[in-house]
């Protein structure tokens, strides 16, 4: 296959495909085409690129069977796609749908890698994780940096420092990675989540678990947790307000796939918090969990920094991109056969459920519902 | 000189004894036994004016041959049958001594004190003999494995043990050899069925205890012919074999009255049933350290369950002391062991362990087959060979740590419940594989302390 | 002192020695030092070789010569089993010889 | 003693007392003027300082016996204060000749913080040391948050991640607390240092020495380093340029007191790393350890992030004002009598040394040697 | 039947004597040993057919009373002395057992085998009498302490060896009881000119091997007459002592044969001398686990060594296994503790220590004189308490944990020399502070396995 | 056997129960161990006591009486003063107890 990589769109430091994940490629007998520049903000240069094997182009997309992307591309670039060709990466449909017809349009089969079931099998193409990993170790740094405090206790000639107290709000792959990252960095660190299974997950990294609500019924059969009533929400609220009161830092984590985030640190509860506390929504891409958070902004409400990065893995983007090209690989290795040319099998449960648009028809049912399409037939 | 010669051979049984309580000395000690005991048969030959020495090296040679037959032939799975039947001839071979004393001189105006040695030794010499070849066929497979209970059991036990004093003393009153040959009979009956109700997994303890009798019954031979040696080792392994029972049965969590008398033991002392009612093969800490301390290379497997337990600093603790005894320590980790993208090294990484003895999937793997000891601790899923072979499984296709293809796996869990994907584990049954059954940080601290006395 | 006397010190002494003696044995070593234990209580044999050499009647013979025969298989066979057993605590040395 | 508290300039987020330490000097019978929102910046309200027994005030300066501040204030804030007043702080005598100058006229006595020796006796009054902390540590969080990548390892289903390699040059203060910092993050941590002695502190927190020159006769009888000949330099950058080259992080915090910093990342060596690298200076304040630093600020020189900030300490306001603010007193303890009342003791070392200006004269022998003035007589 | 109550009364010794080997049973062990002396005692004045009652009376009247005041009254520190001169008369009662037999029967027509016996009682009782008086001297300052020697040392003992066993031959052969006495008298010399040559420091190896000898005498006086409890008290005591002198020897790292003849030993053993030459307590990883372990409060002081000994994990680890045993650990953190601001506190959270038992200066300082014991590990000068009490010296002023408030204080260094301040620390030399000598790391990893053992 | 051979066979199995006996022991158990070795080597005392009371001239008594005099003062002195020795060792309840 041709594989072509364009660069990213303005604001989106990773790349789809890497110097390393090239050489991969090329040895799976794809040939890879790689727009200048691609990888230039992730830290990969483009000679790299051609070390690894790849092609440099100026344009990469109208020769490309397959086009790889991180974020959701603009419509243009779907227009410029050969007709009939592959697209592949976070497509984010709910939102673009505007860059759904058009796929659908150009009769391109795109694939969302979040749409990936995250079944055990389906581990080494789970991007979401990969990418929460990112975002979660590196909400910490940015807590660290922007708090006025040392994280870790020291004793020392001119007094004792206490350890800053630093409570993460949903704990699951980015919360599990942020308390981690808070815990070496010497932190006294206490975490919630609404599905009671990740107290232990919580207490394996040396964290404390927070008493509040957890709902025996949460975890959907897909390991995700459901959207709340208002009344458990209110209930969570109160009973995190001492909790996020007494707190220095708050990561907040907490997601419903397909939902917006729950609001889980209303706005008294900020004003509760001493000056110069922090938060940091690690939610604001989907509206975030806390009500002060404005996606994409840091806001200052009564002397509480409030950080809603979009771009949280981008931060990491050497190591997120090299992560994200390792789960495009593996998925890659579901569409293609043995000689390297695309076989799409549909009754692949991986290969189905990814599926956004084929054969000129908006093919994942839920993003039909979405777009108010009929269900297909 | 003779008797002080005597001496000298049982101190070789003491020494001996005593070196083969230590991993390291248990071979010499062994030998240094085998020693003493050769050089108690020449003195004995030469000093004690043998006048039937066809019957005398008959005997030598027929016994040598079979035994060293059967030592040299027998299966190393088969060892504890073989154990019990030697233990058995060596009860009756006492029990013949005193036979042999009563078929010479009767019971005629024997003292109390050698009258009651010969019964004793009667007794427990055939005691031991019926009860080990009961052992012999429970664990072989002749008789059934489980307990054999019946009502009135332990009342007719009773009995005839009441049966057995009351005709000693008959026969001793009425100096009546015929009462001798009735208490024979009736102790190899005994031996018979106080070993029916225990169940063939406590055979071991049987044994051994079994084993204590044949060295007391040795001991009563000793007083029939007023013979010091014989009461020394007899004595010796008396004591020692009983030490060594209540530590067998302490190993298995269970008490000797209970082993003997309680009628169950189908689980318990080398097998345990696991859900899938297939047997697993339990380990201690001290097999652990053992099997570890005597490897070259150990790879070391962590899992979710060595973050529950928070074990990850008596890991980086036993790996030390491991390598401090030459072994070569290394970590498998799993691309999914734990519950997080890099749980384990968040873990790791905080118990200092190096970063050049993390080997990840790719690099591990192909390691397997040179490695001695696989230690596995708190991992299911990521080692569960259904994901390779079993295609019904439902991780079917997912890579794992091919740690079948090791030596040795030691399994440190709690229970044989199952990992996140909640499926069986086919691993844990595997004939290769030791449970070790306790929570990560425990398990890891006992075993570090049993690798220090080995 | 009468025999008695002396034959009960020596036992108690001896029996001593044997609670001493086994300090606290690794599980892995219970077989092997059973079977060893087991060798050992095969002492009996020299109270069978006295039995069996200075038998007069027919019948303390036959006796004597069962009692030889199977104090030999104990003695023989266990010595030997337990050396077997013991194969695997060879030391790091001795094996890596052995692989050569 | 009336102790006045002044706003710092712009640019400086510490305060010089806090609202803890307020407690203590009213405990000890002074009284305390803060100037309003003084606090503001470090995290410390006004009503804290109300609470713990001060003033507020929008002029602490007229009536004050005595002006602390962080660093050197402008020298108007020195015209504004009453004749024979006393002023503690940083006060960068050798830069700030117009300052001592004023200090000078208005027969101010002056204390520089550090000027204070560093001796054992001295040390809970040792600025220097407690605000190098805050700097070493918040040199890494800034690292760690401009590099693109995972300062840990991680073996995840989406690849094998390394950890970053972080190299640390000069280990004193602020870079043994760097080196620690980055130890917790996960890095992979060595480091170096002129003086020989530092090997086994640096190896005492689990990094490795890096073997390039040390002088055995660097460490002076102060336990600083002394600066050293071209040709020592050469050597040192010869020897470091390798490991320089392969190291993803560099934090050098190298300086030599009352000389500019010495030069040990040339700009040869700074094109030598890869693409995406990031070198925090915390020598900046005095120049810099890399050619490529420009203090004060953060270029790019080939795709290697070079950070020259000058306000570490201040990054970490709230704790770095508390270890300062207890400096300072425990130096106060040191020119008060029981009662409250100043009382210096010239013939008491720390506070002869750490004496600026008294009485209309520049005491200090080397700052009079900066200035070209004689011997003091 | 009284052989039988003489058996009771050895095993008594043989239980009291194991107990005595561990802490916990150790008080028990001695009240067994003593309970199987009292029924020895009485079941002889019962059995024996006594006639002098008064001599006898008299003789344990007399020693019940100046033995028990002695013990009674002797300062917990002299109680090596008061051992010495104990085993002194215990060792001269067995010679004088053999000498009223030689006044009462002379030597004539005797069997070889008694004469042997009889001289060796004398001989070693008399050296036990002799040595251990001269030990006491040594202790109690009545002789110097140093080692003394002569030329031709060496050969003048071997003379009297020598001449001892001639004149024993000619005795015996001779049938002439003043051989025995010459023999006597040569014994007595030989035993103070063996223990001239060796230091004051030494000597409790000397009275264990003493101990040793006096147990060999009275097996020598039971051969003598023909008695079996004095052979098996004897020989328990001979090898039992005889073990002990070697782990003594060993705790020392020195070998029995390079104390008893190197002609030195004022150091080693219960003191060493400093830099300072003032002598020191050292402890050994057992003595600190035990100090530890029956210690209700401890507080750690870390200090620059921990962190140059890497021995964060392994501290944690000791202070785990003493909250198991329920002693309550607190770390006391001195603000300039190691080589930066914090710098102990990112060893211990790195080795997971809770936050909660880290206090700082002013919480812990008036801790210490609650606490029992102060576990300091690589700290020095932060601990010194010449900063409090010496004003010339040069950290005078500075603030200090007041270690020496507390009940025991042991220091884990690796030698006596001194800390970044370059000054000597009074702490070393205190009365309550025990030295233990190793890197931190592999003390404590010592002190741990220790700990499972008491 | 003759007394001779008795004693020697006693002898030897009494000192392995001594050998076997004395495990490792913790250092600061050294003194009392050795006390309380000490006070049983006293044992003396019951052929002193037979030396003394049955002792014919006065030369053997006078050395009898001097026999049981010097073995008590070993016996009694000896079992208390490792008693003092020993009350470190009481238990942590004991000495709670005993605190109060
Ligand atoms: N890494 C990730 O990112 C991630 C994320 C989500 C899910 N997963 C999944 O999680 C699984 C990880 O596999 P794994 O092998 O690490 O774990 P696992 O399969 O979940 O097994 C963990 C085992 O640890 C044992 N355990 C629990 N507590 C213990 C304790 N205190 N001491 C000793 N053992 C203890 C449990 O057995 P007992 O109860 O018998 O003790 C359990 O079987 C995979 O299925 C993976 O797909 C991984
Ligand atoms: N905290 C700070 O910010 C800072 C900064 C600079 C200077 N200082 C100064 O550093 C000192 C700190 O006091 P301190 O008590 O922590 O340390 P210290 O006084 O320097 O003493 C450390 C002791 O640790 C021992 N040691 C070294 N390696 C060891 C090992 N492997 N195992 C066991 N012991 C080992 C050394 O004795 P052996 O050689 O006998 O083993 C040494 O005496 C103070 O004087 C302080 O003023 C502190
Ligand atoms: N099968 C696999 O091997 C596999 C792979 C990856 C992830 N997973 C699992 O999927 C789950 C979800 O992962 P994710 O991190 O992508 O989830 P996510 O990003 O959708 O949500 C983050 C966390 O927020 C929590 N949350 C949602 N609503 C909340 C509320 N109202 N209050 C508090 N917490 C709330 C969720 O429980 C979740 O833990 C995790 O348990 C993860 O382990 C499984
Ligand atoms: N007496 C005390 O208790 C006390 C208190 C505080 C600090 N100190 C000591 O003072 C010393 C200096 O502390 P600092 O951090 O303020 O020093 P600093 O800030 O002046 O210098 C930082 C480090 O740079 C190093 N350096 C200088 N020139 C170099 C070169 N050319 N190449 C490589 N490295 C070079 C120095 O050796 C020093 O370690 C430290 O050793 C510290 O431990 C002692």
């Amino acid at each position: 296959m041709q594989i072509g990589v364009p660069s990213e769109p303005i604001g989106e430091s990773r790349v789809a495909i890497t110097p390393q994940s090239t050489l991969r490629l090329v040895e799976q007998r794809h040939s890879v085409h790689v727009e200048f520049g691609a990888g230039r903000r992730a830290g990969f240069e483009d000679a790299e690129y051609v070390d690894a094997g790849a092609q440099l182009t100026s344009d990469p997309l109208p020769r490309a069977d397959l086009v790889a992307v991180v974020g959701p591309p603009p419509p243009e670039v779907a227009r410029r796609m050969a007709e009939g060709s592959i697209l592949v990466g976070f497509l984010d449909p709910f939102q673009a749908a505007d860059l759904v017809s058009v796929l659908a349009d150009r009769r391109i089969t795109a694939f969302a890698m979040e749409a990936i079931p995250r079944t055990t099998l389906a581990q080494s193409m789970d991007a979401l994780s990969s990418q929460a990993t990112a975002a979660g170790y590196h909400a910490v740094l940015m807590a660290a940096a922007a708090t006025p405090r040392f994280f870790p206790m020291l004793m020392t000639a001119s007094g004792t420092i206490p350890p800053v107290k630093l409570l993460v709000l949903g704990a699951g792959v980015a919360g599990l990675q942020a308390i981690a990252t808070a815990r070496r960095l010497g932190a006294s660190v206490s975490a919630y989540d609404i599905r009671p299974e990740v107290r232990e997950q919580i207490e394996s990294l040396g964290a404390r678990f927070v008493a509040a609500p957890v709902d025996e019924s949460a975890a959907a059969a897909t390991g995700y947790a459901r959207e709340v009533s208002d009344e458990t929400q209110r209930r969570q609220q109160d009973s995190l307000a001492a909790v996020v009161a007494e707190s220095d830092v708050v990561v907040t984590t907490a997601q419903i796939p397909g939902s917006p985030a729950p609001l889980l640190v209303s706005r008294e509860m900020v004003e509760g918090m001493r000056p110069g506390s922090v938060i940091v929504d690690v939610a604001a891409p989907s509206g975030g969990n806390c009500e002060v958070t404005r996606p994409g902004e840091t806001v200052s409400h009564r002397g509480v920094t409030v950080m809603g990065p979009l771009d949280l893995p981008g931060r990491v983007a050497y190591d997120a991109s090299q992560m994200y090209a390792r789960n495009l690989i593996s998925f890659l290795g579901r569409i293609t056969a043995e000689d390297g040319s695309p076989a799409l099998d549909f009754d692949d449960q991986i290969v189905s459920e990814a599926c956004i648009t084929h054969d000129g028809r908006v093919t994942h049912p839920v993003v039909r519902r979405a777009m108010g399409l009929g269900e297909a037939t | 000189m003779t008797a002080l010669l005597y001496l000298a051979s049982a101190v070789a049984f003491i020494v001996g004894l005593r070196r083969l309580g230590a991993p390291s000395t248990a071979r010499s000690g062994n030998r240094i036994a085998a020693v003493g005991m050769l050089a108690a048969i020449v003195i004995t030959l030469v000093s004690q004016g043998i006048l039937n020495w066809g019957i005398v090296l008959g005997g030598l040679g027929l016994g040598a041959v079979l035994g060293g037959w059967a030592a040299l032939r027998v299966q190393m799975t088969s060892m504890p049958q073989m154990v019990a039947i030697f233990n058995g001839l060596g009860g009756i071979a006492s029990a013949l001594v005193a036979a042999t004393e009563v078929v010479e001189l009767g019971l005629v105006s024997m003292p109390a004190e050698t009258s009651v040695s010969i019964f004793v030794s009667t007794l427990i010499g055939a005691i031991t003999f019926s009860g080990s070849f009961m052992a012999f066929a429970k664990l072989q497979g002749i008789l059934p494995g489980r307990p054999l209970t019946y009502p009135g059991q332990k009342l007719l036990n009773a009995l005839i043990v009441i049966g057995i004093v009351a005709v000693a003393i008959w026969a001793t009153v009425a100096e009546e050899p015929a009462g001798y040959w009735i208490v024979a009979g009736l102790s190899l009956l005994l031996g018979v069925m106080g070993v029916l109700p225990i169940g063939g997994a406590d055979m071991p303890v049987v044994i051994s205890l079994l084993n204590s009798f044949s060295g007391l019954a040795a001991a009563a031979a000793g007083f029939v012919i007023e013979s010091n040696p014989l009461i020394i080792g007899g004595a010796l392994v008396g004591a020692a074999g009983l030490i060594l029972t209540f530590q067998m049965t302490e190993a298995m969590n269970r008490s000797l009255g209970n082993v003997l008398f309680a009628g169950f033991g189908t689980e318990g002392g080398g097998a345990a049933t696991g859900p899938s009612d297939r047997p697993v093969k339990r380990a201690t800490a001290e097999d652990a350290a053992i099997t570890l301390g005597y490897a070259d290379t150990v790879m070391i497997v962590p899992g979710y369950g060595l973050a529950v337990a928070q074990a990850q600093h008596a890991t980086r603790e036993l790996a030390e002391a491991l390598e401090e005894r030459g072994t070569t320590v290394h970590y498998a980790i799993h691309p999914v062991a734990g519950r997080m993208p890099g749980h384990m090294n968040v873990l790791l990484a905080e118990a200092d362990v190096p970063y050049e003895q993390l080997l990840d999937l790719e690099q591990a793997d192909p390691q397997f087959p040179q490695t001695d000891v696989v230690l596995i601790l708190g991992a299911n899923d990521v080692v569960n060979p259904s994901a390779r072979d079993d295609p019904s499984s439902a991780i079917y296709g997912m890579p794992i740590l091919n740690v079948d293809r090791a030596g040795t796996v030691i399994v440190v869990k709690r229970s044989l419940s199952s990992g996140f994907a909640g499926i069986d584990n086919p691993l844990f049954y595997d004939d290769k594989t030791l449970m070790f059954f306790a929570d990560a940080k425990e398990a890891l601290e006992q075993t570090v302390s049993a690798l220090k006395s080995i | 002192m009468t025999e008695l006397v002396v034959g009960i010190t020596v036992f108690v002494l001896a029996a001593f020695v044997g609670f001493e003696v086994i300090s606290k044995v690794p599980p892995t070593l219970h077989t092997p030092l059973m079977s060893g234990a087991n060798a050992i209580s095969g002492i009996t044999i020299i109270g069978a070789l006295t039995a069996a050499g200075l038998g007069a009647t027919p019948l303390a013979q036959i006796l004597g010569f069962l009692a030889v025969a199977t104090a030999t298989v104990n003695v023989v066979g266990g010595f030997l089993v337990t050396d077997r057993m013991l194969e695997m605590f060879r030391s790091r040395d001795e094996r890596r010889k052995a692989k050569e």
